[in-house]
């Protein structure tokens, strides 16, 4: 069953498309890893989902229905961001017991534990925390609500590593003590790539590409060596990056190739190395295809 | 074990060889339950759905066997079958590489086989 | 019967008070509103034990009815007061009464230094020559904002001595008072009542009242007065 | 209302019971509103003196008046308030949509104007009680001092009523404000010019005295009913179309 399905949704601010036809679905109880650059759409997309924004064209339902303004949908779902905000006048320990009220699932030993664990004072005032440790603790709320439909819009914003190691480390474990659908949103893969099952990669507000994670891996591949010696073998494939060092020449491409083709390469003298997801996003989502040097190559 | 995310092996093909290690190590017997992917996901702070590929990897390769509700087994050969594996797939990969690099260095197969015998001979003299 | 029908709204204000306690979570607040409230209702509890005739009812107001006939009095209090009937007018008493015995042809008429006399003084000659001089203070009742102060108001004093009668004005009785006026919630809903707290009468919202010093003089009594001081002989105007 | 899902009244009820606590700055602000309402209406009850002839009078007057006056001034603020951005993402952080979050609003405003025509009316009562016992007796003048339970309950319910439409006002008013950055300017503006406009021709404000006019009770309720009604349903509409949490 998919929670979320979506096609051709559009968003338009103004004169910008903050969200550009974008179809894609999402199955149930799986941990999706949200991954784009920043102003890639990505929180818009999340808040359209959690039925914050209304969408501007094309289709999205979330757990069948339309999100916008839909109480079936907020029921099930929680939007954990730094920026959820709570009346000044409570302690962490009442906004906690708030929110018990509001989720049927809530895991109140998981939420004073964390608490405890991350040493959150109960009677703080949110207002006052440090913004890694609002985080931290949006973040407990999201763990503990365990909402059928959980989205984390980058929420290790602030949080030192080692609190990011023990949130992702929290986060797996309750997954997979309570299986459910995890929207994790990051402009970096590299931390999340091993909790995620799928990757939904967005560009400019579309997407470009939506993959399990373990595919992701084998997507693109690296072939280095002298210019003439690829150049037969690169004429009706993508290349996603290109640098030039000395007289080799590096050029990430995407891997479509076939075994036998794959063999005639490696005998080529032209060295085969895969390409490290971060790295395959990295060039995806590139403005060009020669990133940073180009603009230095162009001026010259 | 630590995995590497920046490897260039996928995490499930790491778990994969981790297991395979771990059977050969002995620390899981033949006709053993092996972890479930659960477990495994724990163990390594992964997605259970990555672990259970890296499981499904061996499956495929006749080393683990399913019991219906009961989870994944070591099969009673499954050492034989994995060192069978690692000579016909990795040994071959690595022997690809080696003459590839040999006729860049337009080294002979003459040359190529000699330079094996030495380094074998060597091995056999350090281990006496 | 009015209060068979408050009684279902007292009741719901106790309950959804008891019921809001109950739903706050904070103790500290819910502290601060039970003291709150508490506070209030004991005010409301101790504001209908006291008992209403522990107000002084010498601060009962006259109404249109009761003061007719002072009413009456003030409307004739000049006419008659000049042709000399100013006695038979019911509504009028006699505030105090003096005799007074001068041996002098001459009176002098003063009052305290640089003060003068605020009511008015008109004098009778007599048909005789007794060297007997009959003072009478005559009021109407004397109410400002429909309190009666006639009893308040304390009498002249008269001194007569070689010749020159001093007529001193007793002290200003001054009065406080405290009045309540109803919150204009409640009496945008009453009949025009208790907002404008002495707007609701049909007399001179002010005050009213007259007085006059009346005296009888032997008849060839020569009179001065003292400026500030205006007397009136009868038959005599200038 | 159809248009209202039952797990939509579910959802405001829970919001309802979360904003009881979590706003309870509100009850403060209201108490001390009205302590600080008491303490002037006690010291600066106003005074004015006759003197006529050999009297002088001078009558001091209390009144309930200032009490109120800081409960409606109090609600108009935390109802406008109540539709500010920090208020409506504060419920979207939890289960929410906007006409639960507004419903819950309404409630919560239904029970600030209860608990503040209750209060106020009560502290008139205190203030009494106050007088009572710091002034010598004599000087009280009876015949308004006692406020007859249907009084009291009768200012109660009017007192709510006021309240109630001065927090829908509010209430509208802050969700018009919220639409445009320039309306925060505009709204008061506009406001101010009908109020001086309405004064300087009418000599009254005729909107105002639609319902301060009403002399009874049963047609005042229908007035504001209809008005708290129509001031809602406004909000609602327009609220109903705002995205939350940018």
């Amino acid at each position: 069953m998919n929670v979320i399905e979506c096609s051709g949704l559009t968003k338009v601010y103004g004169s910008r498309k903050a969200v550009n036809d974008l179809s894609f679905t999402i199955a149930e109880n799986k941990i999706t890893g949200l991954i784009g650059r920043n102003g890639a759409g990505k929180t818009t997309l999340l808040k359209i989902i959690a039925g914050y924004y209304r969408k501007s064209a094309g289709k999205i339902t979330v757990f069948s229905k339309n999100p916008f303004n839909n109480i079936q949908v907020a029921e099930k779902l929680i939007f954990v961001d730094d920026r959820m905000s709570f009346p000044p006048a409570l302690a962490l320990s009442e906004i906690l017991s708030s929110a018990a009220a509001f989720y049927p699932h809530w895991n109140k030993r998981i939420a004073d534990g964390l608490l405890n664990y991350f040493q959150l004072e109960p009677k703080e005032k949110h207002q006052y925390l440090s913004k890694g440790m609002a985080s931290t603790f949006n973040m407990i709320i999201g763990l503990a609500s365990r909402c059928p439909l959980t989205i984390y819009d980058e929420p290790t914003t602030g949080m030192d590593a080692a609190v990011r190691k023990d949130f992702y480390r929290a986060l797996l474990k309750d997954y997979i003590e309570q299986p459910r659908t995890i929207i994790l949103s990051s402009h970096l893969l590299n931390e999340i790539e091993d909790l995620l099952e799928d990757v939904l990669l967005l560009r400019g507000g579309s997407k470009e590409l939506q993959l399990p994670i373990a595919e992701l891996k084998h997507y693109a591949v690296g072939l280095s060596g002298r210019e003439e010696a690829f150049a037969e073998f690169i004429n009706d494939v993508d290349i996603l990056h290109q640098k030039q060092m000395g007289n080799v020449k590096y050029i990430v491409v995407r891997n479509n190739f076939s075994e036998s083709l794959q063999k005639r390469i490696g005998m080529s003298g032209v060295e085969m190395t895969p390409v490290a997801t971060d790295d395959v996003c990295v060039y995806l989502t590139a403005g060009n295809k020669g990133g940073i040097d180009d603009v230095f190559h162009r001026s010259e | 074990m630590k995995l590497n995310p920046d490897g260039m092996k996928p995490i499930y093909v790491q778990i994969a060889e981790w297991l395979e290690a771990e059977i050969l190590a002995g620390n899981i017997q033949s006709d053993e339950k092996m972890y479930s992917q659960y477990q495994l996901a724990e163990m390594f702070t992964i997605n259970p759905a990555t672990a259970g590929k890296g499981l499904n990897l061996l499956a495929d390769e006749d080393i683990l066997y399913k019991k219906r509700g009961l989870g994944m087994f070591v099969v009673s050969d499954a050492k034989e079958r994995i060192l069978e594996k690692r000579k016909s797939q990795v040994l071959k990969t690595m022997v690809m590489e080696l003459v590839a690099e040999a006729e860049r260095l337009d080294v002979s197969e003459g040359e190529l086989l000699e330079m094996i015998k030495t380094i074998q001979k060597q091995k056999r003299e350090e281990s006496q | 019967m009015v209060s068979l029908f408050f009684l279902p709204i007292v009741a719901l204000i106790i309950f959804a008070i008891v019921f809001l306690t109950k739903k706050i979570t904070s103790k500290g607040f819910r502290y601060f509103f039970l003291g709150y409230t508490a506070v209030l209702c004991l005010a409301v509890a101790v504001h209908y034990a006291i008992p209403e005739k522990n107000f002084n009812s010498d601060l009962k107001r006259l109404t249109y009815s009761e003061s007719e006939v002072d009413l009456n009095a003030m409307d004739e209090f000049y006419d008659a007061l000049y042709e000399g009937r100013i006695a038979d007018v019911e509504g009028v008493y006699v505030k105090s009464q003096w005799s007074l015995e001068v041996e002098e042809n001459l009176l002098q008429v003063v009052s305290r230094d640089s003060e003068g006399i605020p009511s008015t003084i008109v004098a009778e000659r007599k048909e005789t020559n007794d060297g007997v001089i009959e003072v009478t203070h005559y009021t109407t009742k004397r109410v400002v904002e429909g309190f009666d102060f006639t009893e308040q108001i304390q009498p002249y004093e008269m001194e007569l001595a070689d010749g020159v009668l001093k007529i001193l004005p007793p002290e200003e009785y001054r009065m406080r008072i405290v009045a309540f006026q109803t919150d204009f919630e409640i009496s945008q809903f009453q009949e025009g009542d208790g907002r404008e707290l002495f707007d609701d009468m049909d007399f001179p919202s002010y005050g009213f009242g007259e007085e006059v010093i009346y005296m009888k003089i032997p008849q060839h009594l020569q009179v001065e007065t003292a400026p500030g001081v205006y007397l009136d002989i009868l038959g005599e105007e200038e | 209302m159809s248009f209202i899902e039952v797990n939509e009244w579910k959802a405001a009820k829970k919001q309802f019971f979360y904003k009881l606590t979590a706003y309870k700055g509100f009850f403060i602000s209201l108490f001390i509103a009205q302590f600080v309402a008491l303490v002037f209406s006690y010291g600066g009850g106003m005074h004015t003196s006759i003197s006529v002839d050999l009297v002088s009078l001078t009558v001091s007057f209390y009144s309930g008046d200032m009490l109120f006056g800081f409960t409606l001034i109090w609600a108009f603020i935390v109802a406008a308030k109540l539709t500010s951005e920090n208020y409506r993402n504060n419920d979207f952080s939890f289960v929410s949509t906007r006409i639960s979050s507004n419903l819950s609003n309404i409630a919560l405003i239904a029970t600030l104007s209860f608990v503040g025509s209750v209060t106020s009316l009560m502290a008139g009562v205190l203030l009494r009680v106050i007088v009572y016992f710091t002034t010598d007796i004599g000087m009280i003048y009876g015949k308004n001092y006692l406020l007859s339970p249907p009084e009291l309950l009768t200012g109660i319910y009017a007192a709510f009523l006021y309240l109630a439409l001065v927090c829908a006002a509010g209430y509208l008013i802050g969700a018009v404000v919220q639409m445009h950055k320039v309306l925060i300017v505009l709204v008061p503006a506009v406001l101010f010019g009908l109020v001086s406009y309405e004064l300087t021709k009418f000599g009254t404000i005729r909107w105002v005295e639609y319902f301060t006019s009403e002399g009874s009770l049963l047609m005042f309720t229908l007035k504001v009913i209809s008005a708290v009604l129509i001031f809602f349903a406004g909000a609602l509409v327009l609220s109903n179309r705002l995205e939350v949490r940018r």
